[in-house]
């Protein structure tokens, strides 16, 4: 029997953004399996021209309500790299808990209430208030304490508002960050909750080998800056994104690519996790190796793995973070800074992957060139070729069309593309 | 009335131990500002160290310490329709370091006003009863005028006030708490030599007074200039943004909205403190409004400041502190205003209204 | 170094510290209870007019309702929990001690949410406040009631006691005035008040409508039709600002006394007790010292028109 | 949700969003500690975001974004079309938002600039009530949730919403934060509508008037202020634009 298949998902669910899944088979053989961003483009590129520096995050953060944390520090570390702008340590490390509060916020996002409910056969975590009380209020509360960091670190949970070029605006108020402390260390029960529950899966067993690209700084997991390297042993310098990314647009789609040393690459927490393992914390190690996640893992579905394990990392290196804050006397955390001409790259490791601006200002700290490649954006045409492997997996596995259908729709959920971000 | 006298040394270990002991709110340095003067405001203080003695004076008035900016007045709890209204008048006690004699006398206005009226309020009660008031003289800034308005000294209202003779605090102990408290530490009797101290500060703070405005007869003259061009003038500027209203100690006008829970399981009857400048003060339902100009608005606030309300006798509740002409971004305040009223008054409404500042 | 010696004991509030001022709150000397509602529950609801329904409450707690007494002209602070409390004028008797009716016109927020409740809601009254029309300085003479619209709701309490101490009167003339028919109010009770309590009822439209065979003009058209003796009558205007205005002036021509006509202004409130500010006319509160006001004393407030 | 006297019924919810970063639709799932009696309020019928379940029978649409290309207008009607109240879902929707910005520059420019050689659409950026009738809007770039939450009650329990006619001022003084004016910043506050609770100005940085203008506001006496102190004029000109909030107002003065 020679099968036919259409499976044409348009504005795919629970990802952020507007995509659509098409997967056509005839006669057995598959034709076409591709996901396509169809998201409306908004040119940030264009919009920060001839805005002043110091307003720039406030726009970039506005690429992405998940992320905007991520995008105003690659904006920040992009102008002050430009203008050479020294920032206190007080603010470094403010910087670095909010990044960790954003990542924890949204992968607890994307475990809980985005791709759970493909685990447990649900349309969405409705069902799972009444099935698993105490998962969604394990994530409710692992979701609240990243966005009560980011609160605290930045004013706001989502677009912040105290981090401006030269460090940050306000310092953490110490009585929060006392709050926060005890939030962080009674929490950590409910990633155990979670860890738990995920054990209990069938995580499809689904592999092909890709290159995983991620920033690397040697001494601790990548956050903010650093050197820029791949799985396949590339390495370059934070103002070579160009030649890491080489991006390309085609028809038909708002989201472009980008590729290096193969057809395509991938970013995200597997990537950091794949090429910097023996950086996580051993606590979050250990969780790794409970999943039997261990690097060079090549199987995309164990991204939500990796995620998991990431919040391991983060709640210890957030509870370290905090103390140390909390020791700190009347901070600098501002410094004062004089427009001038340059150009640089800031890149950061967004919850969804490496994430690079480039900036360039003129002599009145005006930005006159703007390029921003997003995490999403990376995992393009990765996404692409392992859509196509997987049905082609499943069609030869003789499943049903409404199970593939919901591999696909899982793989890509896997990825926990963002796409209003990678069409900016 | 009790007075003893402490050394500037052993009163630091007295405060410490007040602050450690209970929740405390003090002077503290929160900023500068771009003409690099220091900005203090009343914050939380767990130690001596975090209170800045030296303060000049708050940017805010310590009002929301006895009326808070937003305030629960009743929660009802629903279930099936069925209600039960609660209502906590009680407050948890608070010690307050710090305010000026004519904060203090704000605080003695707000009493007028809100408990010896026809319905006193056990709200504020609560919180006047459970507040520990630490006063401090201080030389006025070059633009206070509470010596105008008569408070530039306050003679009760506080537990304990503390005037600055040097290397000692002259302290005038109003109440058995701070009096028991004190005993624990080094004070002693006023001598001869502690009261002229005293006295010599009194008049420096006193003659140091840059600022006069004339009140006299302030509430018949507001009556009389109701229609005065005066007020649009100044209205044109005013942003009918509250800010005047929200730093100053006797502003206490407010507003009430009800709000079910999410949960829907219950509702809250809030009150939030409110400014007459802002744009729906008097709006009723229908959309009519009784005070639709900037000028009314503007006018009405300085009728209730200084030609005061039935209540507190037509008494002038502004105590002088011009914190709100101080906040006032459109540059608005007391002075300017009074002023110009007085020439409206004083001289000829012809000729005032050609005159080149009227424009 | 936290230490017990230094602690601050917690004091609670008690009657003893009103003491000083025995605040005069419906006979409730406890002013702990000002803020605390009498529960009531909704008995009837009558649609009157498209835009108006009176309702009639219960206070549910026989003490309450033994302990709840106003005077004609006053009024009292409905809270509906979870949407507001508003100022309603008593619709109703004064010597009937089992119900009370209000007279709610859809206004807004609040009043909106009225018109969806069902007999059998509860709700909950403060009050009542403010001063009231002088009943007894009356007695003796005669009575002009002017009413343009909902303003015959709070001259409905006064209406009552007149026609409950009817001998106690001369003429009684009620001027009521709408903009169409369908917008008069109680018009169920018209009959009764000119056969059973002798009233002189005249009522007036500025619009006609199918039906209508009375008069069409303005308010002041009324004093066509009635004549009286301005210094042997009292009169009682409620309405818009605008009506009392005309009105009130209009008598003043016509020698009655200003001192002797009363107006119930209206004004934005909060709290009912000359606490929030929000009901100030010039110096004086609508809540405490009003609502009714004799005209001269309108005429001296600043902004009051 | 039968009450004495009172009914109450959830709402037949959807969740719509266009040209926009997706952030106020994200806040309806934060706020943690009320989400389970928030979404307890919601009949979710159509909210791509959370739910892979569609169904076309909503009443109330909440609807995230700016309109920038042709086929986000025939979705937007079609919406319009089955909604009985349409809320503008944040500042991008009401006012058009950061996305404006797009428009100081010729149309096709951005396009081919960022896609050379690629067809890709791009009208310039229009507020949801340029192409359909809105009920109601509420402002916020992100909207602020506890807001949305009272907002969605007073949709349930039928009471009249109300956004603050106030400007942001208010709520920055009472949260005692030191006025950038006297830090020698430009801020939008007093010409912005309240109802953030002054998270900005509250976190040191100017507010951008994302909540556009408070009701009734006094203009030319803000101007004057700025030019007094000798603030920069292009930086008021830069903040006034960010959200394309002050677009009618700034229009009217001149
Ligand atoms: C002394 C007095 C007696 C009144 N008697 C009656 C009456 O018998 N029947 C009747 O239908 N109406 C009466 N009103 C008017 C009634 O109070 C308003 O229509 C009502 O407050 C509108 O509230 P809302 O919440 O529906 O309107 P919104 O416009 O939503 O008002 C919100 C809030 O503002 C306040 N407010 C708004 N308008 C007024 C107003 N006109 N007066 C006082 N507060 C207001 C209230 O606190 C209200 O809750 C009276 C008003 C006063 C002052
Ligand atoms: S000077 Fe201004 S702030 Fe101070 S009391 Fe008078 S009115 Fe209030
Ligand atoms: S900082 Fe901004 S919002 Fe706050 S008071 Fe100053 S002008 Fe107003
Ligand atoms: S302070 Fe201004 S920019 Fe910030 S949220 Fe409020 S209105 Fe928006």
């Amino acid at each position: 029997m020679k099968r036919n298949l259409e499976i044409d998902i348009h504005h795919l669910a629970r990802v952020e953004g507007h995509a659509d899944i098409t997967i056509s088979v005839m006669n057995g053989r598959l034709i076409e399996a591709r996901w396509a961003v169809v998201e409306t483009p908004r040119f940030f590129e264009v919009m920060v021209k001839g805005m002043s520096a110091e307003r720039v995050p406030f726009l970039t953060s506005r690429i992405c309500g998940i992320c905007s944390i991520s995008h105003a520090l690659a904006s920040i570390r992009a102008l002050e790299r430009a203008m050479q702008i020294e920032v206190p340590p007080v603010a470094e490390k403010t910087r670095l808990l909010a990044m960790h509060g954003e990542t924890l916020q949204s992968h607890a996002l994307h475990l809980f209430f985005l791709a759970s409910p493909d685990f447990a056969g649900t349309g969405s975590v409705l069902p799972l208030m009444q099935s698993h009380p105490d998962l969604v209020r394990a994530g409710l509360q692992l979701k609240s304490l990243g966005n009560e960091i980011s609160e605290v670190t930045t004013g706001r949970c989502t677009h912040p508002v105290s981090l401006v070029l030269g460090g940050i605006s306000k310092a953490p108020e110490r009585h929060r960050l006392e709050t926060l402390l005890s939030m962080i260390r009674e929490r950590k029960r409910a990633l155990d909750i979670a860890a738990d529950f995920f054990s209990t899966l069938n995580i499809p067993d689904f592999t092909r080998e890709t290159e995983f690209i991620s920033l690397s700084n040697g001494s601790s997991y990548p956050s903010i800056g650093g050197n820029l390297v791949s799985s396949d042993g590339v390495k370059r310098d934070e103002n070579d994104y160009l030649q890491m990314t080489n991006e390309y647009a085609k028809e038909g789609s708002t989201s472009k690519f980008t590729r290096l040393s193969r057809h395509s690459s991938a970013a995200g927490a597997l990537a950091r996790l794949n090429n910097n393992f023996a950086l996580l914390h051993p606590s979050a190690q250990k969780t790794a190796e409970r999943f039997g996640l261990k690097p060079v893992c090549h199987n995309p579905f164990m991204n939500n793995i990796a995620q998991l394990v990431e919040c391991v990392h983060i709640l210890q290196d957030a509870e370290e973070l905090v103390q140390s804050l909390m020791e700190v006397e009347s901070p600098e955390i501002r410094t004062p800074f004089n427009p001038k001409a340059g150009s640089a790259t800031g890149a950061v490791e967004a919850p969804r992957g490496i994430l690079y601006h480039h900036m360039e200002t003129d002599e009145k700290g005006k930005v006159v060139r703007a390029d921003c490649i997003i995490p999403t954006t990376q995992n393009n045409a990765n996404i692409h070729l392992d859509l196509h492997a997987l049905a082609e997996r499943a069609l030869s596995e003789g499943k049903t069309d409404s199970e593939i259908q919901k591999l696909c729709e899982m793989l890509v959920r896997s990825y926990d593309p963002c796409i209003s971000c990678s069409v900016h | 009335m009790i007075y003893k006298v402490i050394s500037k040394h052993e009163f630091r270990k007295f405060i410490d131990a007040l602050v450690r002991s209970n929740t405390s709110f003090g002077p503290r340095r929160v900023d500068t500002d771009s003409n690099a003067e220091p900005v203090y405001q009343f914050q939380p203080v767990t130690s001596v160290e975090d209170v800045a003695f030296d303060y000049s004076v708050t940017k805010s008035s310590a009002k929301h310490f006895f009326l808070p900016f937003r305030e629960e007045l009743s929660r009802f709890d629903i279930r099936d329709g069925e209600w039960e209204q609660k209502i906590n008048y009680n407050s948890d006690p608070v010690v307050v370091i710090g305010l000026r004699a004519c904060d203090i006398s704000a605080l003695n206005i707000l009493d007028d006003v809100l408990l010896n009226g026809h319905f006193p309020s056990p709200y504020y009660l609560a919180r006047r009863k459970n507040t520990f008031v630490i006063g401090f003289d201080h030389l006025p800034m070059a633009d206070c005028f509470c010596k105008s308005m008569n408070h530039h000294t306050v003679p009760t209202g506080f537990n304990l006030f503390c005037s600055d003779i040097g290397e000692d605090y002259y302290l005038a102990i109003n109440s058995s708490k701070a009096f028991n408290f004190l005993k624990e530490f080094e004070t002693r009797e006023p001598e001869y030599e502690d009261n002229c101290r005293l006295v010599e500060r009194r008049k420096e703070v006193s003659n140091g007074f840059k600022t006069h405005i004339d009140v006299t007869g302030l509430p018949a003259i507001l009556d009389i200039e109701f229609d005065s061009p005066v007020w649009e003038k100044w209205g044109a500027k005013c942003l009918n943004c509250g800010t005047c209203a929200m730093v100053c100690p006797t502003c206490y006008c407010y507003s009430v909205d009800d709000s079910f829970d999410t949960d829907m399981k219950g509702a809250s009857r809030q009150k939030r403190l409110y400014s007459c400048n802002l744009v729906d003060f008097a709006v009723v339902a229908g959309g009519h409004n009784f005070r639709p100009k900037n000028g009314d608005r503007l006018k009405y606030r300085y009728y209730h400041q200084h030609r005061g309300f039935a209540e507190n006798a037509n008494q002038q509740i502004c105590v002088g502190c011009n914190r709100c002409g101080r906040a006032c971004l459109a540059g608005i305040n007391p002075k300017d205003v009074i002023n110009d009223l007085r020439m409206e008054k004083e001289s000829c409404m012809k000729c005032v209204s050609s005159s080149p500042d009227k424009r | 170094m936290h230490e017990v010696r230094f602690v601050i004991p917690r004091q609670e509030i008690n009657r003893e510290d009103f003491a000083s001022s025995a605040p005069d709150f419906n006979r409730r000397s406890e002013v702990m209870n000002t803020d605390r509602g009498f529960k009531c529950s909704i008995t009837n609801i009558v649609r009157l007019t498209g835009q108006e329904k009176l309702f009639q409450l219960r206070i549910i707690d026989p003490t309450e309702r033994s302990l709840f007494r106003f005077k004609p002209g006053q009024f009292l602070m409905l809270e509906l929990p979870g949407y507001g409390e508003v100022p309603i004028s008593i619709s109703s008797s004064n010597s009937n001690h089992e119900f009370l009716e209000l007279c709610i016109r859809k206004a807004g927020h609040v009043t909106t949410a009225l018109f969806t409740i069902e007999e059998g809601a509860q709700v909950a009254i403060r009050g009542p406040f403010g001063s009231s029309f002088p009943m007894d300085e009356m007695a003796g003479s005669n009575v002009l009631l002017i009413a343009g619209g909902l303003g015959i709701a709070p001259l409905r309490a006064p209406l009552f006691w007149i026609n409950e101490h009817r001998d106690r009167f001369g003429d009684v003339n009620v001027l009521y005035g709408a903009k169409v028919p369908s917008q008069l109010l109680f018009t169920y009770q018209f009959d009764e008040w000119k056969m059973i309590n002798h009233i002189n009822l005249h009522t007036i439209v500025e619009r006609a409508e199918e039906g209508w065979t009375g008069r069409t003009g303005m308010i002041t058209d009324l004093f066509e039709d009635i004549s009286i003796d301005m210094k042997k009558t009292w009169a009682i205007v409620c309405g818009p600002p605008v009506m009392f205005k005309v009105v009130c002036s209009h008598l003043d021509r016509l020698g009655m006394p200003m001192n002797r006509m009363f107006v119930s202004l209206e004004r934005r409130m909060h709290c009912g007790m000359g606490k929030c500010c929000r009901c100030m006319v010039g110096s004086t509160f609508t809540c405490v010292d009003g609502p009714v006001f004799d005209y001269w004393s309108v005429m001296n407030l600043k902004e009051a028109i | 949700m039968k009450q004495k006297g009172f009914t109450f019924e959830k709402l037949k919810f959807a969740s719509f969003d266009f040209t926009c970063c997706e952030g106020c639709q994200l806040q309806l799932a934060n706020r943690e500690s009320t989400l389970p009696d928030f979404l307890g309020l919601l009949d979710i019928r159509n909210f791509r975001e959370i739910s892979s379940e569609r169904h076309d029978d909503y009443d109330i649409a909440f609807v995230e974004g700016s309109i920038s290309r042709s086929d986000e207008v025939t979705r937007l009607q079609a919406i319009r079309k089955q909604a009985k109240i349409l809320v503008a879902f944040g500042t991008c929707a009401c006012f058009g938002g950061v996305n404006s910005l797009k428009n100081r520059f010729a149309e096709g420019q951005p396009a081919a600039e960022v896609y050379p050689g690629m067809q890709v659409e791009s009208l310039p950026v229009r507020k949801i009530s340029d192409v359909v009738t809105v009920d109601f809007s509420i402002p916020g770039c992100p909207v602020a949730k506890e807001e949305v939450e009272r907002i969605v009650v007073s949709l349930v329990t039928g009471s009249l919403i109300a956004l603050p006619k106030y400007p942001v001022c208010m709520e920055c003084k009472a949260r005692l934060n030191t006025c950038l004016f006297d830090l020698g910043e430009i801020c939008l506050g007093p010409i912005t509508r309240a109802g953030c609770d002054a998270v900005c100005t509250t976190g040191k940085t100017a507010c951008l008037g994302c909540r556009g203008p408070a009701e009734d506001i006094n203009m030319p006496a803000f101007l004057e202020l700025v030019k007094e102190r000798g603030l920069k004029e292009e930086d008021l000109r830069e903040k006034l634009a960010f959200h394309n909030a002050f677009e009618a107002v700034a229009a009217n003065e001149t």
